[in-house]
């Protein structure tokens, strides 16, 4: 067998059959195969790259290898003013740009201990919640496609061109928006635009039964993703995974309500329950399937139905924002103007964004460029559990894990 | 007897099978590759089942054969027990492989004089 | 009748048109209910403790099997029943009519009995071995009475076996260490039993033919010796079971000797094959030796026929075929055909437990309740009997007599036992073997259709006795009547079904009006023993040896009754703990209550038990039977001769009377205790000791059989120690010094030789293993080397051999 | 015509110039002396078929890469079924296509595949072996070829199957029949009036007389099919290593 | 065919039978291309209807109906790209092989009465056969390809196709009991008339097993859910992953044609083949057996009966394919394993027993079946030839009287028996 991408074997365990304990039973001696799955791939996600050490069907080790959509954003962050940033932000995760945005502009208000007015603060939760719909839209669709069935996929992507719609009507742009920024938004919402938000909520809120019905419950769909994957609760803290993966293995974490006040207060006055399973079942204040009984908690089917009854949540969110947004009659106020002087200090701040907990990390040594700045990013800590939850399953179920972590590339590479 | 003019007979399928029957045979005498002399069995096997099949075939003969419908019967059972040998003789392979990391024969001789 | 009323409302599925498919499907129909139950052993034997906790489900398994059977025994019975409707003479058995009219209306239309072969096993020359089928009315109805009677008892040993759904501690076993026996339940094994013993009297009703009749004969003694032996720890159980089992080898051996007799002379075991034989249609159905009989009998005189005609066999056998009537009116034959008749009795005589051989069915009660009702009242020893009348049509006035008197003897003595007997399952017992006795006798006495409507409604009765029995052992824990009493007040449903029983083997009724099912059939009985009486005065000790059996039954049936039910409680102990019975038990005794109850009974249509058992009757033994050359002068008189005002009244009045008789002596001794019985048992003391100690007759064997063969064995034993031992001793001692002088030899120049050539064997094998070289491929090519060389060789040396082929 | 006498210089060619021979002097002259309307098309695809499979069997011996020694395989087999077809024999060709070269040839090249490391896929053989096996063949050949002509009964020529595109009489009842135990295909007068007589609906006791069916052969082949399947699972069967560290704690 | 040439034509006989071997292979090559066209349009436009899209719009002006031929010219546009460390022979053959496979499956394949390649008397089992090895050619290109993932892909077509033989064998077999035959077209003979005779409803065992048949055919097929020998998600593109351009389009072509194929099968073996739900023909008086005008016009609307029902089920695939995920290895075998292959095996007993018990059917009535005849009388309809068996068959190919006696046979003594 060649190596391939010299990838020497030196890296890899020497013979796992030899010392791993749980593999004890072989029947035709075979040998390892070293295959390449990526950067070129189907499913996945992008140019990420993994190595798998399969013994026939069964993988037994599994490395990714990541950088192939390495931008030195970071690097350009200590060039550029702290707005001017902004715009590589979206280019982290590209699939919820606006959250993304929403990082940068709270860490570095945070340095600068500035609060935005009301009206922004609401307009930010409607803006930032809608990404989360779109994001999950996609993360959810893709894992369809992940698992061989296509139309799911160009299901949710209708309903996330429409989200891109109200985007673009707000913002100019349907993918890289910097719309919200330090001090504020680039621009209040055009006329007419909550009329056609609501109109979308209403019509979307029963297509998510049909994904449920495509998906949640399908046989199929709950034989491929029910006790795949597991990630235990502990081993999920240990490597440091958070958002839907976390919450996907039943830590009760979210920045929304566990975060700093400067992130928190954005959510002031908003109810929402944290979509985890607590006492063996998930807040229900909405009709879903019930949880099918050979899902272990941890697993991807798990993983898949938090990003679900995310979608809700956030759905219930963007309306009670709605009513705020419009109950506000003061101005939303201009962006802040980053002069020369700025605070010097460093301040670090997490936010939940649709992938995880998405840190933003600015020093300032008091000039309008950061001295730096960095990103903490979610689906790098997702991605690195991917190597135990991949250890002795089935070829088949690399792309349904790699999908139920739902990772974003350009996140990961910055 | 030209098979083009003349009907087809008899002794044209026992030649056709004498040939399969040969190949099999020295398919078996050369190649080192056990699933080569598995294949050489099967040949022989399919030699003499072409044999059997014109023994017994309607057509052939103008007087049905001695053999009648036992001709394509002993070919069927041929069949099913080349099937049941091929598999036995392919986990002994497998078997073999896993002992020795190869499935050359010539290095199965543990039991020379 | 349910069953029946059931199968009438099948009827018009079976329209006329269609009654040949019909009759061609009870093969199938039948075939199926017979091999369900063997499926349903199967399963158990296999999968048995796997099915449910215990092998709960082995139950219901082996439950559903037998409820299927029996509802496709009912809609075989419907198939038949539209393709031979039982028509016509409603009143005929007690309002007498005229009996040409009679005779001309059913007994001229014979129904022909479906026969075949499902496959066949074996066949060369004139042995053919296969599993074929003989369905005429008797079949179906044997299989409805079967099946319903085995479904009941079925249900009722789910709940009666109750106890083996768990650890088991039997009281009865007491080990050396000292308590009692724990063992794991045999739930599932008990109906894996019941399920192989199911099929194995189904095999003996549906069989065509003899052999196919022995191999399930067999099969059935072997199913009785599991389940007598079912709490084999018990060692009175299986002594029991091996008893059973011995004592009915003993009864098969004489039917071997018949087998051999009819195969012998008449080359086939088929039963249509037999019949035919026997009693020819062109000859009117009539009894005469056959011809392979004759000609075997008269072996002789064949021979000396061939030998006049040496060297041309067609004329001998012409010759042969020509002499064989003259040989035949010179009797010669008659004794093969009264052979082979007893012999085959024998096996009945074993199997229905009829005197001598009776012995084994009293200790059989050592099974479990429910084993006793089926097998050993209603269904296996059943097999003897219906077997008597499935091969009536072979049977000579002789054998039939022999038959009669044996069913006599045996229903006195039986009787009799019964009498003084104090458990509660023995009463019952020696009550079957006297009804077989009965049975029997009227076989024996020419009431074929009398015998078999007795067998079936003693079926029922006899069964619904057992199990109300088992209910109060259940309730009672003890089988002992003595301990009982009273049990009427907290068991109304077991006391009630079980007075209806006794009402029924009585044969209690009102006199040409209506009565229980037993009522019927055993005036019939009585009636067809009065006509033979008549008929044959010399044999009149018959017919009192009924009329008696009737009285003792009735005595001892109610002596049962009321000392188990009336009266006040004896052992308070037993009283304190008695209760009815679970619904699942009591619901067969009243199924069973009701059949018994009308059985006997015919609907308006004239369809009924008995019309469809005569209408199953085997040709040519309608009108009678004359002749008999054993015991000269015998005449067998007709059945339906027996339906006569004159003898049909009397038979109802002596029968009325000695059961009412009965009746009231066991409520004087039991009831109202106006007489002691123990006063009775001082003052026939004697006769009290003789018949508590039945008759002696396990004693007798022991005397006869078992003691001569041990001391055989003893003098045997010491022959072969004293004598024979020290001879071979003497001459191992001198064996052993010749081996000492040939050791020598052996060792210096035998031993010299063969080390030699094992030596040069070895050096010869080192050189050669170099040939051996492990190389596959090589072998290949010595092996073409080889083939090529033998064929050049062959073709060399047969050259001509090949081209002229 | 094939003249004996040139089988003599033919065995020494070898299996590939004979088979050379009986394919193309059959075309040739048949091509070269027969006008076109009196080609006999059932002669022309039995050489068609014929030449395949000799082909293709050749082909397996000199292949050396094992994939394709199994290609050829599936290709001879397959040609052979088609023979198998040309003989009337449609219900053992379908069965040919079926477990021969569907089954069994799957089977064969899921054990390649397992085993298809680089320095097996083609174990070379000497050169020697090779030569000696063609002498050796050569006379086998000689030798069998010299027994199918040596019976006149088998040179005579068959029988057209007629204009009719090949219709022959169907075997597969008989063939099932047999397999069951009945021969419907050999009528013997006894057995026939014995099986009207009797039997309710004539199903048993048909085994009787004439040949015997092959029932009891049937059986004994599905229990071997039975033992084989156990059999083949057992030797390829998952085994049980001990792990080192088992090994080291079990000499502690 | 061959009768009216020589008949009419006057054309010799030799030449006839050429002409028609050539058109009925034609017509086979024919339905497979152009089916496989079609059927790759109707793919695109039912996946489109299916998400919610619109699919091919523009090529050929409407419907896109133009599509595949494009597609058609861009792949024999292609370069044909093969790997360097291929074998090339085999890389080569191994989508010839595939193609081959289906189409020699569709010689026996009767589309209407007499419209058939060649009729042969295993007819199913050769189809079956023949099918089976379809898997060869993707076996072939697994390996061949020098890749990994193609070599996975064939490792599980190869595992996944074997095992799915047994029940598809076993499904198969239940209409053959029935009908007495494995010749298809007398088994869709038997299930003339009302739809209430065709073998679906036939019993409530060979209802359920028509499914089981269905599913088995999918898994045969490598269509979704079963797709696993091409699963794009885990091997990219499975056994096809290296090839390109017109060897790439022979795969297509023939999974297209298996999937016709297959579903073809099922309407003949359990949906009357080419009878309708209502016997129109009949109704009018009119004999799909004879050989004028009204016969071929019979016939033709049959092969169009035939041919929508085929349809249907391929639409039925696209339908599942477009909707559920695709199974995972080890539970494709499960579901072969552990509940196709006992519930075949359970319907085919239940169905045996049931055609015992009642040979007529649910409802219609039909003659007594092979099985329970004598089998004297077996012996006898054998005797008498083709014709003689069963209902007979009417057939307007020319039997001659040579091609109507069976073999002479021996009695025991040697001498000949006389018909």
């Amino acid at each position: 067998m060649d190596e391939p991408g010299g990838i020497s074997r030196g890296s890899l365990l020497e013979d796992p059959r030899l010392d791993d304990q749980r593999i004890i039973e072989f029947d035709v001696r075979t040998d390892e195969m070293l295959v390449n799955m990526g950067p070129q791939h189907p499913s996945t996600h992008g140019v990420l790259r993994l190595v798998l050490r399969t013994d026939g069907e069964i993988v037994s080790e599994v490395e990714p290898h990541i950088g192939y959509l390495h931008r030195c954003a970071e690097k350009i962050g200590e060039n550029l003013t702290h707005r001017q940033w902004i715009p590589y932000t979206d280019r982290m995760d590209y699939l919820a740009a606006m959250n993304m945005n929403l990082g940068w502009a709270l860490a570095v208000e945070k340095l600068m201990r500035h609060r935005v007015s009301e009206r922004a603060r609401h307009l930010r939760v409607l803006i930032a919640e809608l990404g989360r719909i779109s994001s999950h839209l996609v993360g959810m669709g893709a894992y369809g496609l992940d698992l061989g069935t296509f139309s799911p996929f160009l299901y949710a992507f209708r309903e996330r061109e429409k989200i891109l719609d109200l985007f673009e009507e707000a913002c100019g742009a349907r993918l890289t928006y910097s719309y919200i920024t330090v001090g504020g938004l680039t621009a209040d919402l055009p006329p007419g635009w909550l009329l056609k938000c609501e109109q979308f909520l209403d019509q979307f809120e029963p297509v998510i039964q049909e994904y449920h019905a495509l998906l949640t419950t399908n046989a199929i769909f709950v034989k491929r993703t029910a006790g795949i994957g597991v990630l235990p609760r502990e081993m999920a803290i240990d490597y440091g995974c958070s958002g839907p993966v976390l919450r996907g293995s039943g830590v009760d974490q979210d920045m929304r309500r566990d975060g700093e006040s400067i992130y928190t207060a954005m959510y002031d006055g908003y109810a929402f329950e944290v979509a985890v399973m607590k006492n063996g079942h998930y807040p229900r204040d909405h009709a879903y399937p019930p949880v099918p009984s050979d899902a272990v908690l941890g697993d991807c089917w798990h993983r898949f139905f938090v990003r679900m009854l995310e979608v809700v949540q956030s759905m219930d969110l963007v309306r009670q924002a709605i009513d705020r947004y419009s109950a506000c009659k003061e101005p939303l106020g201009e962006p802040l103007k980053l002069t020369e002087k700025m605070p010097a200090g460093d301040a670090y701040l997490e936010t939940e964004c649709p992938k995880g907990q998405m840190g933003f990390y600015v020093v300032s040594d008091g000039t309008a460029i950061p001295w730096r700045a960095r990103a903490r990013s979610s689906s790098f800590s997702n991605l690195s559990v991917l190597s135990e939850l991949c250890r002795g399953c089935l070829i088949a179920d690399v792309p349904a894990i790699v999908g139920s972590l739902d990772i974003v590339m350009g996140e990961i590479d910055r | 007897m030209n098979p083009l003019v003349d009907p087809v007979g008899v002794v044209h399928y026992l030649v056709v099978g004498a040939v399969l029957f040969t190949a099999g045979i020295v398919c078996m005498a050369v190649k080192r590759n056990a699933l080569g002399v598995l294949m050489g069995i099967e040949l022989v096997l399919n030699g003499a089942n072409v044999n059997f099949v014109a023994f017994g075939s309607p057509v052939l003969r103008a007087d049905a054969g001695p053999l009648a419908i036992d001709g394509p019967v002993i070919a069927l059972f041929v069949i099913v027990l080349a099937a049941a040998e091929a598999a036995v003789a392919l986990a002994i392979t497998l078997n073999f492989y896993n002992n020795h990391s190869t499935v050359d024969v010539d290095r199965a001789d543990e039991l020379k004089g | 009748m349910a069953p029946i009323l059931l199968a009438d409302a099948l009827l018009p599925l079976a329209t006329a048109d269609v009654s040949d498919a019909a009759v061609a499907s009870l093969p199938k129909l039948l075939g199926l209910a017979w091999l369900l139950p063997l499926a349903s052993f199967v399963a158990i034997l296999f999968f048995g403790p796997r099915m449910g906790p215990h092998g709960r489900n082995a139950a219901w398994l082996a439950t559903a099997a037998i409820v299927a059977s029996f509802v496709l025994s009912l809609a075989a019975a419907g198939t038949w029943l539209g393709a031979h409707p039982v028509v016509g003479h409603a009143a005929e058995s007690h309002a007498a009519e005229s009996q040409a009219a009679e005779s001309q209306g059913h007994h001229a239309e014979a129904v022909p009995a479906s026969t075949g072969d499902w496959y066949t096993l074996y066949e060369a020359g004139r042995l053919k071995l296969s599993l074929g089928w003989y369905i005429d009315g008797l079949t179906v109805l044997m299989f409805v009475v079967v099946t319903f009677i085995a479904s009941c008892i079925h249900v009722y040993a789910t709940g009666y076996m109750h106890d083996e759904l768990h650890e088991v501690t039997d009281h009865d076993v007491h080990l050396a260490a000292g308590g009692h026996l724990h063992r794991p339940g045999r739930f599932h094994r008990f109906f894996q039993a019941l399920s192989l013993f199911c099929f194995s009297m189904l095999g003996i009703v549906i069989a065509g033919n003899l052999a196919m009749v022995f191999v399930f004969w067999e099969l059935v003694g072997i199913c009785s010796w599991f389940l007598i032996g079912f709490y084999y720890e018990r060692k009175t159980a299986s002594t029991a079971a091996n008893k059973a089992f011995i004592v009915n080898r003993v009864g098969d051996f004489g039917m071997l000797i018949g087998l051999m007799a009819l195969w012998g002379a008449l080359g086939t075991l088929d039963f249509g094959r037999l019949f035919e034989l026997v009693r020819p249609a062109a000859d009117g159905h009539s009894l005469r030796v056959p011809d392979g009989m004759v000609e075997f009998a008269a072996v002789d005189k064949v021979a000396a026929v061939a030998g006049t005609h040496a060297g041309s066999p067609e004329a001998a056998a012409s010759e042969v075929a020509g002499r064989i009537d003259g040989w035949r009116a010179e009797g010669i034959g008659r004794w093969l055909l009264f052979i082979a008749g007893v012999g085959i009795f024998c096996g009945c005589v074993g199997k229905s437990a009829q005197f001598p051989l009776f012995v084994w069915l009293p200790d059989a009660m050592e099974g479990p309740t429910p084993v006793s009702a089926l097998v050993h009242s209603a269904t296996m020893v059943a097999a003897g009997v219906y077997l008597v009348g499935r091969f009536y049509p072979v049977l000579s006035p002789d054998v039939l007599l022999v038959i009669a008197y044996v069913g006599a003897i045996t229903l006195f003595i039986a009787a009799t036992i019964a009498l003084v007997a104090n458990d509660i399952k023995r009463v019952l017992a020696y009550s079957t073997v006297s009804q077989l006795g009965y049975m029997m006798l009227s076989l024996g006495v020419g009431g074929w259709v009398a015998g078999l409507f007795h067998l079936v409604t003693h079926a029922f009765f006899k069964s619904l006795l057992f199990l109300c029995s088992g209910s109060v052992i259940h309730a009672c824990h003890t089988n002992d009547m003595r301990k009982m009493g009273g049990l009427a007040k907290v068991m109304p449903w077991t006391a009630g079904t079980m007075l209806v029983g006794c009402l029924a083997i009585i044969g209690a009724g009102i006199p040409f009006v209506v009565g229980l099912s037993g009522y019927y059939s055993k005036d019939a009985i009585l009636a067809q023993a009065l006509s033979f009486a008549q008929v044959n005065p010399r044999h009149s000790i018959l017919f009192f040896a009924v009329a008696g059996g009737a009285f003792l039954t009735a005595f001892y049936m109610f002596r049962l009754w009321f000392m188990t039910f009336a009266g006040s409680p004896r052992d308070h102990h037993v009283a304190e703990h008695a209760h009815e019975s679970p619904a699942v038990m009591v619901a067969p005794l009243v199924a069973l209550a009701v059949l018994s109850v009308v059985a006997g009974w015919k609907l308006p249509g004239g369809f009924g038990i008995e019309p469809l058992i005569e209408q199953a009757r085997p040709a040519g033994t309608a009108d009678g039977i004359d002749g008999g050359f054993l015991f000269g002068g015998l005449k067998i008189p007709a059945e339906h001769d027996s339906h006569a005002p004159a003898i049909h009244a009397t038979a109802t009045m002596t029968a009325f009377t000695t059961a009412a008789g009965g009746v009231l002596l066991a409520a004087v001794m039991y009831l109202w205790r106006i007489v002691s019985p123990f006063v009775v048992a001082a003052v026939f003391r004697p006769v009290y000791k003789f018949l508590a100690g039945r008759w002696y007759f396990d004693e007798l064997y022991d005397a006869i059989f078992v003691r001569p063969a041990k001391g055989i064995a003893a003098v045997a034993s010491a022959t072969d120690r004293g004598f024979i031992d020290r001879i071979i001793d003497g001459i191992a001692w001198s064996a052993k010094k010749l081996a000492g002088i040939d050791a020598w030899f052996d060792r210096t120049i035998v031993d010299g030789l063969v080390n030699a050539t094992a030596n040069a064997t070895w050096n010869a094998g080192l050189k050669l293993r170099g040939i051996q070289t492990g190389r596959l491929r090589q072998y290949v090519m010595f092996i073409v080397v080889g083939t090529v060389a033998i064929f050049v060789l062959a073709t060399l040396l047969f050259r001509s051999g090949v081209a002229a082929g | 015509m094939m003249p004996s006498t040139l089988l003599g210089p033919a065995s020494l060619l070898g299996p590939t110039s004979l088979l050379g021979f009986v394919a193309g002097g059959g075309t040739a002259c048949g091509f070269a002396m027969v006008p076109l309307a009196a080609v006999n098309w059932h002669g022309l695809f039995f050489l068609a078929f014929a030449v395949v499979a000799c082909v293709m069997a050749v082909a397996v011996v000199l292949a050396d890469n094992v994939v394709r020694m199994a290609f050829y395989l599936v290709l001879s087999l397959g040609a052979t079924a088609g023979l198998f077809f040309l003989a009337g024999a449609e219900f053992v060709g379908a069965m040919q296509l079926m477990i021969y070269v569907g089954g069994t040839l799957v089977l064969l090249v899921f054990g390649v595949m397992l085993t298809a490391q680089a320095p097996f896929v083609s174990i070379k053989t000497a050169t020697g072996d090779r030569v000696l096996a063609g002498i050796v063949a050569a006379s086998l050949l000689a030798v069998l070829l010299q027994a199918a002509f040596s019976v006149h009964a088998w040179r005579e020529p068959g029988r057209f199957p007629g204009d009719t595109g090949g219709v022959v009489e169907p075997m597969s009842t008989p063939l099932g029949m047999a397999l069951v135990g009945v021969r419907v295909d050999d009528p013997s007068p006894g057995l026939a009036q014995e099986n009207g007589g009797g039997n309710g609906d004539g199903s048993g006791g048909a085994a009787a007389g004439g040949r015997s069916g092959y029932l009891l052969p049937f059986e004994i082949v599905s229990v071997h099919l039975l033992v084989v399947l156990v059999g083949a699972a057992y030797l390829a069967r998952a085994k049980r290593r001990r792990s080192s560290r088992e090994l080291s704690e079990a000499a502690r | 065919m061959a009768s009216f040439l020589i008949n009419t034509l006057g054309l010799p006989a030799w030449l006839a039978w050429t002409i028609t071997a050539t058109v009925s292979a034609a017509l086979i090559l024919n339905v497979m291309a152009v089916g496989a066209l079609v059927f790759i349009w109707a793919e695109r436009k039912i996946a489109a209807r299916i998400q919610d899209r619109l699919g091919p719009t523009r090529t050929g002006g409407k419907f896109g109906w133009l599509q595949s031929v494009a597609d058609g010219i861009k792949l024999l546009a292609k370069e044909d790209l093969m790997p360097e460390g291929a074998d090339g022979l085999l890389f080569r053959i191994a989508p010839y092989v595939s193609f081959c496979a289906s189409f020699a499956a569709f010689i026996a394949l009767p589309f209407a009465f007499d419209f058939v390649g060649q009729r042969l008397n295993v007819g199913v089992f050769y189809v079956v056969a023949v099918l089976g090895l379809e898997v060869f050619g993707v076996i072939l290109a697994g390996y061949a390809s020098a890749s990994k993932w193609s070599l996975f892909g064939a490792m599980r077509e190869a595992a996944q196709v074997v095992s799915y033989e047994v029940p598809l064998g076993m499904c198969v077999v239940v209409p053959v009991m029935l009908a007495g035959s494995m010749d298809l077209v007398t088994i869709a003979e038997k299930q003339a008339g009302w739809f209430t005779n065709w073998y679906l409803f036939h019993d409530p065992f060979t209802f359920v097993i028509f499914w089981v048949y269905f599913t088995c055919a999918v898994a045969s097929v490598n269509r979704a859910p079963f797709d696993l020998a091409e699963a794009e998600s885990e091997l990219v593109a499975g056994f096809h992953t290296e090839y390109s351009g017109l060897r790439w389009s022979f795969f297509f072509m023939a999974e297209y044609g298996s999937m016709f194929l297959v579903s073809a099968l099922a309407s003949v073996l359990f949906l009357g083949g080419w009878n309708g739900p209502v016997p129109i023909a009949s109704l009018l008086g009119l004999s799909e057996g004879t050989g004028d005008t009204a016969g071929y016009l019979v016939r033709l609307v049959g092969c169009l009966n035939l041919i929508l029902k085929s349809t249907l089920g391929v639409v039925v695939m696209m339908w599942v394919r477009w909707t559920l995920p695709r199974l995972r290895i080890d539970q494709v075998m499960t579901t072969c394993l552990k509940y196709c292959t006992p519930i075949a095996a359970v319907m085919f007993a239940g169905a045996m027993l049931w055609s015992f018990f009642l040979p007529g059917g649910l409802v219609g009535i039909a003659g007594r079946r092979i099985l329970s005849r004598p089998a004297g009388e077996i012996r006898e309809g054998w005797l008498k030839g083709p014709g003689g068996r069963g209902r007979d068959v009417v057939s307007s190919r020319p039997i001659t009287e040579a091609a109507m006696m069976p073999a002479p046979l021996h009695s025991d003594d040697g001498r000949r028996v006389s018909r």
